[in-house]
């Protein structure tokens, strides 16, 4: 029921958008094409993906990192106690 | 320092008094001589500050004192005018006695968390004194809550069940009317933009936007705000609080908690609204006639009373009605009569209170059937009694007898005889309930059995004293009781006959004068 | 007519994957179920994205241009999203392991990780 | 010097974000150096937010742009009056809170304290870059870090924990997602991710379809995070079962970032007619935000555990600044964002207090507290005004947001409001005296016991220092926040609240 409504919004929503795979779209005009024209001028970078991961959003990525290093020590903070206590009684 | 005594910041130094006290209290609490010479040097201080204000009060208009804003045009701010001094010197007067008292009676009865005890006590009249020398409705409320929160543990005591049980219907009725009083204040604040007190009313600029029906409605949102004035039909917190311990009932329950509710009727009726915005609004007759109704019911529900201290707490009901209809009158003298019965109801049902805490701790009695002869027993305390019943009767020559005067002369200077009516009634109905209560103390013998089965068993083993005598001097705790019984019966008297003492009533005078102009 | 669902289609194919973690996640009783329909979920959102990226007749974002020649935006896909979803997708992967970390605690815990099983062992 | 002042904004984030993994890496090392390296790096923190607010009442609002690129092509950090001030109180709370955990962790978590620690300030990061960031994309990074770091404290708690910890896990990625896609529409509709770069873009689409849905999802997923009623359902297991430095991290901070997100999104990004005027989508949360508080406030009433009692003031607080939010005038917002930071001071001084009692006694329930004031009595005063706080007794800073809430509320004419905050007081002291009268009135209960000849110990025991000071420190905050109110709102809170209201 939920899942319904929620979907039913979502199509609601399509309607409105510009057409897949639109060059004249504006999330294709406003802030992209900077990055793809200027990439080698400024960051000496051809793969735009790169450039602009690890310069123009490099604190996203920064980001990204503690979250994987965020998850991996939560793993460890949940999954410790555990084996030490098993190990012990063994 | 010297600019700390000036006289600008006597009104802060009247807060901070209890409030440092309060503390003081806390700190040594081991040590119990410590911690009550406290209580005591803190009363005697605030006493003489309060006093020290009145003079020039009276000379020179009122003390203002800002400390800082709390809302946008709303200070948090004292201002000690003619009216507030009344209040504000009665309650602190009666700290001392009552302090003095509390020690005897609280040793007498070797009760448990005195500590606490003192402590909520200072805090409670920290709260009374705010509210009489606020400045606006919000200052007001933040001493209101004060007040209401300490006293919270005072009346449950007795952490017996029944007590635990008065504390609870005392909190929950007291503030849930703090929850009205903020929404009256909210919307005044809404409405005018100031909480300032001014003799002449603030709401006078919101008639042109509201309408009468929302500024009526909103009188008796403040109303319900003012439920510790225990008119009725919300007044039933108030005997059921009488399970505190008597000095509590007799300072918080007929004087501080209370007084601080008509306190606060007569602050909106006089300085909120207005005379001429409630005359206009016919609000007067309205409030008049809930007075009324209080009083009567009261005194009959006080008829019908056994034991002491609720028969005591009905009369309160009917005595607090009676200042509300000396306000609702609305005539420079009622209004006159209202004020000054502040401080004299206060001192004769302290009186009243004491007396009967006296007993308890002399006897254990509560029940008025079983005060047969006590008259002989204790015959200071039932003297002292004694007066302080006919002043709540009105008889000269005790103070009530000149508040009462002022009621009938105002009655009658406006013409409403109906209300005249009401208050002769309700004194004739006074009569009816206290004086059994001397009879029985004064002219009935005690039964024989009774006597020998119970009351001697108990004297040998309380006080070690065999006869059926008098039995309060005995030993030297009682002292404590007594001198403060017989201090405010005297004071009593001495209001009637000079009722300027303390400049109670030029005060009064004056306050009439502010809010009556030229009238 | 056809036309407006053929520039919609992947769009609403999202919306549809979608759907399907999300019921996964709501009325699923096993856990690892609704661990599943979560990836899915986050798996639609990812494809959402991408799908903004794309632009007719573009190639993949890598300048293939030596220096000094212009470089016309027109000619590769929309970067910033993949970008985007780089990111997100390590973001993914890290609430998947947190979740199956717990999962595995729960396990321990109560030797089941069907939902309603656990509830009974939690009400006794 | 100045120059690190100018780096300030970066700072806050970064100095959590590496002493966490220094953290680590001295824990492995010698464990005992943990508890001090992360109260010194929390303190830095503390001190360059400070230095950031400083700047900001001066100078107006940074903007510090991330390497160097403006925006919106690059990340940029906006610090306005408002995220500046809460920025100052989330890494105050996250201090006190660190010093005090130090007991409770070693007695409640002992084998796993440098990990914990990690994650703490982990935590602490991911909050204060919700807070600081001016980028929706950032933001989602940032709101992961503090979900991920949550999941994990909470599901090191007690027995229900994990369970707990695992729905959270559930409702916090639906949150998480539907942000996700609130930014994706955005994003195609737009092609921005800047916040301020959006406030010029979106004002042309406010009648467009995507935007509508977008701004849904963005305030569904929000509500999630902050446990709006009815999307409630995750929080009181959570904050329950969790360690009680945790919850007393979590349950200040977390909920009351998820607002200031709200506020964020309602009043910047979007500007503050498109919710009220042309979606009414404040009126709506008026009414969410008053069911919230007569919700969260019956709820409590029904409760005999008192950090479950608490999460559900928690449900009922939210209510109270949603439903502010929801008046849609300067004053109730003004409230409202007043009411953030005291609610963050009085929560956390109430689960600092649970986690004092559960130290002390081994359990949180009401019962707990039985004689507490005699046993514990700092502890007891510092519970009486973090209570008081509640319930919004002068002078103790709840009362003053109450204040503007309900003064906002008149100015509204929304009745509904007004009653359900007067009615949720009383609750509230029906709830808080039913504890206080448990810890105060011993005397009956030794009279019982003594019948029972089962002398129960009701010895002096009070909670060690490094627990009490943080309580203290918070109570005395209480005081001065509700009696400085005036110099916070003068100069802070009024620059903060949106134009165009």
């Amino acid at each position: 029921m939920i899942v319904m409504i929620v979907g039913a919004m979502l199509i609601y929503g399509t309607l409105d958008m510009p057409k897949w795979a639109d060059p004249n779209a504006p999330a294709a005009l406003h802030v992209s094409p900077r990055y793809i024209e200027k990439t080698l001028e400024e960051t000496a970078t051809p793969n735009v993906v790169t450039s602009v991961l690890a310069d123009y959003r490099g604190y996203d990525t920064l980001g990204e990192t503690s979250v994987i290093f965020t998850a991996g020590i939560s793993c460890i903070l949940l999954l410790r106690k555990k084996k030490r206590e098993n190990s012990g009684g063994r | 320092m010297t600019e700390l005594l000036s006289i600008n910041y006597r009104p802060l130094l009247a807060i901070l008094c209890p409030t440092i006290v309060s503390f003081l209290i806390l700190l040594s609490g081991r040590r119990p001589n410590l911690r009550e010479s406290w209580t005591i040097i803190g009363s005697i201080l605030l006493f003489l500050i309060v006093l020290s204000m009145t003079p020039f009060v009276l000379r020179e208009g009122p003390i203002k004192c800002s400390l800082f804003k709390l809302f946008p045009g709303i200070d948090f701010a004292f201002n000690v005018d003619a009216f507030g001094l009344i209040f504000a010197t009665t309650s602190s007067c009666l700290w001392i006695l009552v302090s003095l008292y509390s020690i005897g009676y609280m040793r007498g009865l070797e009760e448990h968390a005195q500590t606490r005890y003192y402590f909520c006590f200072a805090l409670a009249i920290l709260g009374a004194t705010g509210i009489a020398l606020s400045a606006n409705l919000v200052t007001m409320f933040i001493f209101y809550e004060i007040l209401t929160i300490s006293t919270y543990p005072l009346v449950a005591h007795d952490e017996t069940p029944e007590a635990i049980y008065g504390g609870h219907k005392y909190l929950a009725y007291l503030l849930t009317a703090g929850v009205f009083f903020l929404l009256g204040i909210l919307v005044i604040y809404f409405l005018v933009g100031t909480t300032d007190f001014n003799p002449h009313g603030i709401l006078k600029p919101a008639l042109g936007s509201t309408s009468r029906l929302v500024l009526q409605a909103l009188f008796f949102v403040f109303m319900l705000g003012f439920m510790k004035a225990a008119w009725m039909p919300v007044h039933s917190w108030l005997p059921t609080a009488m399970v505190a311990p008597t000095p509590v009932s007799a300072l918080l329950h007929a004087v501080a908690v209370v007084k601080a509710g008509v306190f606060g009727i007569i602050r909106t009726v006089c300085y909120v609204y207005g005379i001429d915005l409630m005359h206009e609004l016919g609000l007067g007759l309205a409030l008049g006639f809930l007075a009324s109704f209080t009083i009567i019911v009261a005194n009959l529900y006080a008829i019908g009373q056994t034991n002491l201290k609720r028969l005591l707490a009905y009369s309160t009901i009917n005595q607090l009605s009676l200042i509300i209809l000396g306000a609702a009158i609305l005539s420079p003298m009622a209004v006159t009569g209202a004020m000054i019965h502040i401080p004299f109801h206060g001192f004769m049902k302290i009186t009243l209170f004491l007396c009967a805490g006296a007993i308890i701790v002399a006897t254990g009695k509560t029940e008025i059937y079983q005060m047969a002869g006590i008259g002989r027993q204790m015959p200071k305390t039932m003297l002292a009694f004694t007066i302080a019943a006919f002043g709540m009767c009105g008889a000269p020559p005790v103070a009530g007898f000149i508040s009462k005067w002022h009621f009938c002369l105002g009655a009658i200077q406006s013409g409403q005889i109906f209300f005249l009516l009401i208050i002769l009634v309700g004194s004739l109905l006074d009569v009816i309930y206290l004086f059994p209560v001397i009879r029985k103390a004064f002219f009935e013998k005690i039964p024989k059995i009774e006597l020998y089965k119970e009351d001697i068993e108990e004297k040998v083993e309380v006080f070690g004293s065999e006869k059926l005598e008098v039995v309060e001097t005995k030993r030297p705790l009682y002292l404590f009781m007594i001198v403060p019984l017989s201090v405010t019966a005297i004071f009593s008297l001495i209001l009637c006959l000079f009722p300027n003492t303390f400049h109670i009533y030029d005060l009064a005078q004056m306050a009439i004068k502010d809010i009556f102009g030229g009238m | 007519m056809l036309d407006f669902i053929i520039s919609k289609y992947n769009y609403w194919i999202y919306i549809i994957l979608m759907m399907m973690g999300f019921y996964g996640m709501i009325a699923k009783k096993n856990l690892i179920k609704k661990v599943i329909g979560m990836n899915i979920f986050q798996t639609a959102i990812i494809l959402y994205f991408i799908s903004t990226a794309a632009k007719k007749g573009a190639t993949i974002p890598i300048v293939e241009h030596g220096h000094g020649e212009a470089v016309h935006a027109i000619e590769y896909v929309n970067p910033l999203p993949h970008v985007l979803m780089l990111t997100a997708i390590v973001v993914m992967v890290s609430t998947l392991g947190v979740a199956l970390a717990i999962l595995i605690m729960i396990y321990r815990r109560y030797n089941t990780l069907e939902e309603d099983e656990i509830l009974q062992v939690k009400g006794k | 010097m100045e120059r690190i002042i100018s780096h300030s904004p970066v700072l806050i984030v970064v100095i959590p974000l590496i002493s966490a993994f220094l953290t680590l890496v001295i824990g492995l090392w010698k464990k005992r150096l943990c508890y001090p390296f992360v109260i010194i790096a929390l303190s830095l923190s503390l001190f360059s937010c400070i230095v950031t607010l400083n700047t900001v009442m001066k100078s107006g609002t940074i903007h510090y742009y991330l390497g160097n690129w403006d925006p919106p092509w690059g990340i940029e950090y906006v610090v306005d009056h408002l995220n500046a001030l809460v920025l100052v109180f989330v890494s105050f709370i996250s201090l006190m809170v660190a010093i005090y955990s130090k007991e409770s962790i070693e007695q409640e978590i002992p084998e796993k304290v440098t990990f914990f620690y990690t994650v703490f300030l982990l935590q602490v990061t991911g909050l204060l870059g919700i807070v600081i960031t001016g980028d929706m994309f950032n933001l989602y990074v940032f709101l992961e870090i503090a979900s991920l770091a949550g999941y994990a404290l909470i599901a090191i708690g007690e027995d229900g924990a994990p369970f707990a910890s695992f729905r959270y896990v559930v409702m916090g990625t639906i949150g998480a997602c539907f942000y996700l896609l609130g930014v994706g529409y955005l994003y195609i509709m737009t092609g921005s991710l800047n916040m301020a770069d959006l406030t010029h873009l979106l004002p042309n689409l406010y009648h467009s379809k995507v935007i509508m849905v977008a701004f849904v999802f963005f305030i569904v997923g929000v509500a999630i995070k902050m446990a709006l009623f009815p999307l409630h359902a995750w929080l009181p297991d959570a904050y329950t079962h969790a360690p009680s430095a945790v919850s007393a991290l979590l349950a200040p901070l977390m909920t009351k970032v998820g607002v200031y997100v709200l506020i964020r999104i309602l009043f910047t990004v979007f500007r503050p007619e498109f919710p009220i005027k042309i979606l009414h989508a404040t009126d709506i949360m008026a009414w969410f935000g008053t069911f919230a508080i007569l919700f969260g406030g019956i709820m409590a009433l029904s409760q005999t555990d008192f950090k479950r009692m608490l999460c559900y003031i928690i449900v009922a607080e939210i209510g109270y600044m949603v439903g502010g939010i929801g008046m849609a005038n300067a004053t109730a917002i003004k409230g409202a964002i007043f009411h953030i930071i005291n609610d963050m001071f009085m929560a956390a001084c109430l689960f600092l207090i649970a986690g004092i009692v559960m130290h002390e006694t081994g359990g949180h329930d009401i019962s707990d507290f039985t004689g507490m004031f005699r046993r514990m009595p700092f502890t007891a005063a510092i519970f009486t005004i973090g209570a008081l706080a509640v319930i919004g007794v002068p002078p103790t800073c709840g009362f003053f947001s109450k204040w503007y809430l309900l003064l906002g509320g008149i100015q509204a004419r929304h009745w509904g409001f007004v009653m359900a905050l007067l009615l949720c007081t009383l609750i509230n002291v029906a709830l808080f005296f039913r504890v206080i009268d448990k810890g105060l009135y011993v005397h009956a209960l030794e009279h019982k016991l003594e019948h029972a000849s089962e002398p129960k110990e009701l010895q002096f025991h009070e909670a060690p220092l490094s627990m009490l000071i943080p309580g203290f420190i918070i109570a005395i905050a209480i005081f001065l926040i509700g009696i400085f109110n005036q110099a916070i709102l003068k100069n802070i809170i009024e620059f903060a609240v949106p134009s165009g209201l």
